[in-house]
């Protein structure tokens, strides 16, 4: 190890460029990122089409697997949409910081001088917007095709709005621990399905209560609570696995 | 404090403790264990409803109880890892989570085994099954997550975070298990929640879940010992600790 | 003692499969680990042990 | 006002085999540091520890005196850190690229600013095309025009000069140059060799 000697005359000199004091701006740059995200997303059609589909696909399913008795399947039906949108939002997830890792913008989000919880929380929100919101609207229109009964289409375009946020959120987790990783996809889903769960019981719930007739307030308050937790936790997690990711 | 968290972080001297420490925690289950199985076997009374086939308990709670602590021990290692940077806590988190898997398969089995006198069948979605199963999953994926990285110091980091976000799951998924099995109660009773224990039936159990901890702290020592010699071969310590085992046999 | 003889303690009181195959597997379970976890030090302390006379001879040889 | 970026016995170690121990150095206004070394001898390590990205690392880091851990944001807000990766989204025209960099930083900035570093970095008339369609050059010319774009004290690039021709070689030396002269530092690490300058010092890795 050698560093040679250096005059210290240089070191005198004014700044021609000075040290800046780091000035807030942390609206601008969240705004920036979430129309960056949503531009480019807008740009590849096909990656945010490509998780509806996949819900009709999958929607179209089981009825040619289960059956086409109409009173078997709105029986099924609230869970049938739940876990289907679940995969759905699930399908998606490897994506939203892969690209950005691979073409080292991801390396930059970290060096930026605003806090990358805040960030990081505008990349999950256009995730949720494009992938969990239009899953959201497009299940009441499943919902007639699996005989879904009437009086729950509302609760589970609801419910589903309100849930898809927290996977969003706890899916970000599992793709910033993946994302630095070759083959992360299935691995991305095992880590993330079962913490899941919760938000799965309380969804479905909501529709199934909405359709026997019982109050629906309190599981869409519990998936309002769930949603308030992943807010609070779950942006902390996904700035801590970047950062590990990023170490690789 | 400070002083005695930094010794514990020192590969070495955990080394040394650990083996000082080692035989009194394997004396210490073999006896409990051994002891426990006897009296759960052999003298504890049958019971009233579920006649000897509910011996079954005292294996599936011991290791239920241990699942789910290892889990948090796994995570508070990882925190300890993060916040300290001490390696010895992450080599404790690694060697426990296959323990915590087998564990939790141990209970997962012996409930579906006990499930067939109880309730006629192999598997019933039983609140406590559902969630140990779901508790097996978190397992396979911190392994496997640990698994996937080539970097070793990505891998323990990567999996500190996920054991510290299971832990804070767990109770939320527990309650949401709970709930959801309240709510379509499916069987009349479940597996272990019965009135007050008589003292000859519960005392054993105790004493085997105390025999399960102590099997899984001298396991969990024994094994870190042998991730540190496998993590620091190449150190100065380990090499001249070798050299003098050397020395001796000859 | 909840058991008149050994044949009533082995047979459960018609539960036999049932307890013995939940405390086998765990008990097969305890012991294997414990065999692996011995298992694993042996063979590590082996490989650094070679790994040491290996050393020490080409040390020896050098001088 | 100048500033300076001390390591004290900085140790990096990577899944048990040491990068660098013992590492001293410190980098002032006015000069370019050329970190040198083999493949594989941690260089991008170091200039990820440097700059703050790597927190897996025994030492201290001063920036301007202080403690990192408590000049972190300042230390930020003065950097600049071009990486192997250009940083580049193809989806996204260069304009659309420079204007994120720019409030990445807390600045809405103008178009005309973006436009002039295009231009400077000889890339007027690309502007509007999606940086997709860029060749691996140009793309990291779209990186570089932040240099001018974005004025930050600090550089840190590793491996700037990759994928640019000669002539595009030529212009950015004068600009690491220029930058020094002005009392801007640079830490730099290229398999191109600098021309001398009296700016320009070593350190050797490995």
């Amino acid at each position: 190890m050698h560093s040679s000697s250096q005059s210290s005359e240089t070191n005198q000199q004014v700044l021609a460029v000075p040290l800046r004091e780091h000035k807030g701006g942390l609206m601008t740059a969240v705004k920036a990122t979430l129309m960056r995200d949503l531009t480019l997303m807008l740009r590849r059609r096909g990656e945010v089409l490509n998780p509806l589909v996949f819900f009709a696909l999958v929607i179209t399913l089981f009825p040619i697997a289960i059956s086409p008795d109409p009173e078997l399947l709105a029986v099924i039906a609230p869970g049938l949409l739940w876990v289907a949108a679940l995969l759905a939002a699930l399908l998606s997830l490897d994506s939203l910081f892969r690209s950005d890792y691979d073409d080292g913008s991801l390396e930059q989000l970290l060096l930026a001088p605003q806090p990358l919880v805040a960030l990081s929380l505008a990349k999950v929100a256009v995730h949720w917007l494009l992938t969990g919101l239009p899953l959201a609207l497009m299940a009441p229109i499943l919902g007639i095709i699996l005989a879904l009964p009437a009086g729950s289409y509302a609760v589970l375009a609801l419910s589903l709005a309100l849930g898809t946020a927290s996977l969003s959120l706890i899916g970000a987790i599992g793709a910033a621990l993946t994302v630095g990783l070759a083959r992360g996809g299935v691995l991305l889903s095992l880590l993330v399905l079962p913490l899941y769960i919760p938000v799965l019981i309380f969804g479905a719930g909501a529709v199934q209560a909405a359709i026997l007739g019982d109050g629906v307030s309190a599981h869409l308050a519990i998936l309002g609570a769930l949603l308030a937790a992943s807010l609070m936790l779950a942006p902390w997690a996904i700035a801590a696995s970047l950062r590990i990711s990023i170490n690789g | 404090m400070w002083a005695f968290i930094h010794k514990l972080g020192s590969p070495k001297w955990f080394y040394g403790i650990s083996a000082k420490l080692q035989p009194w925690f394997w004396a210490a289950a073999a006896l409990l264990i051994v002891t426990g199985s006897l009296w759960g076997l052999a003298f504890a009374p049958a019971d009233y409803q579920q006649g000897n086939s509910f011996r079954i308990i005292y294996v599936h709670v011991p290791a239920a109880f241990l699942a789910q602590s290892i889990f948090i021990a796994m995570a508070v290692s990882g925190l300890v890892f993060m916040v300290w940077k001490i390696k010895v806590a992450d080599m404790a988190a690694a060697v426990m989570a296959p323990l915590g898997a087998a564990m939790t398969f141990v209970a997962l089995f012996s409930g579906a085994v006990w499930g067939v006198p109880t309730w006629g069948t192999w598997w019933m979605w039983d609140a406590r099954l559902t969630s140990m199963l779901i508790l097996l999953f978190l397992y396979l994926g911190v392994i496997a997550l640990r698994g996937a990285f080539t970097s070793r110091d990505s891998a323990s980091r990567a999996a500190s975070v996920l054991a510290m976000v299971g832990v804070i799951n767990i109770p939320i998924i527990k309650y949401s298990v709970d709930w959801w099995y309240t709510l379509h109660q499916p069987a009349s009773f479940t597996l272990t929640s019965r009135p007050a224990m008589p003292t000859e039936m519960w005392l054993p159990l105790v004493i085997m879940v105390l025999g399960f901890y102590s099997f899984f702290i001298a396991l969990t020592l024994m094994r870190t010992r042998s991730e540190i010699l496998r993590r620091e071969a190449n150190k100065r310590w380990v090499q001249d600790l070798v050299n003098g085992q050397v020395e001796e046999a000859r | 003692m909840a058991f008149d003889s050994f044949a009533e303690f082995l047979a459960m009181g018609g539960h036999a499969p049932y307890v013995w195959s939940a405390w086998g597997v765990t008990a097969l379970l305890l012991l294997a680990t414990v065999w692996h976890a011995r298992a694993e030090q042996r063979q590590l302390l082996k490989g650094l042990k070679r790994r040491a006379r290996r050393a020490n001879s080409a040390r020896g040889n050098a001088q | 006002m100048s500033l300076c970026l001390q390591a004290r016995q900085l140790a990096c170690e990577r899944d048990d085999r040491w990068l660098f121990q013992g590492l001293d150095l410190e980098v002032r206004s006015g000069e370019i540091v050329r970190i040198e070394g083999p493949n594989g001898s941690g260089k991008t390590s170091l200039l990820k520890i440097l700059s703050g990205q790597l927190s897996d690392y025994q030492g201290e880091l001063f920036w301007n005196g202080a403690a990192m851990n408590g000049a972190r944001e300042h230390f930020l807000a003065n950097l600049l850190y071009l990486g192997h990766a250009p940083g580049i989204k193809s989806g996204l025209s260069p304009l659309e690229n420079l204007a994120w960099y720019q409030a990445l930083s807390g600045e809405g900035g103008h178009e005309e600013q973006r436009l002039e570093a295009l231009e400077r970095v000889g890339l007027a008339g690309f502007e509007d095309v999606p940086a997709g369609q860029l060749s691996a050059g140009q793309q990291r010319r779209v990186a570089l025009a932040r240099l001018t774009l974005t004025p930050r004290a600090l550089w840190v690039l590793d491996e700037p000069f990759t994928a640019i021709d000669r002539h595009g070689v030529a212009d950015l030396e004068k600009q690491l140059v220029a930058h020094a002269q002005a009392g801007g530092c640079v830490l730099v690490t290229t398999h191109h060799e600098l021309t001398a300058s009296p700016l320009l010092r070593r350190i050797s890795l490995g």
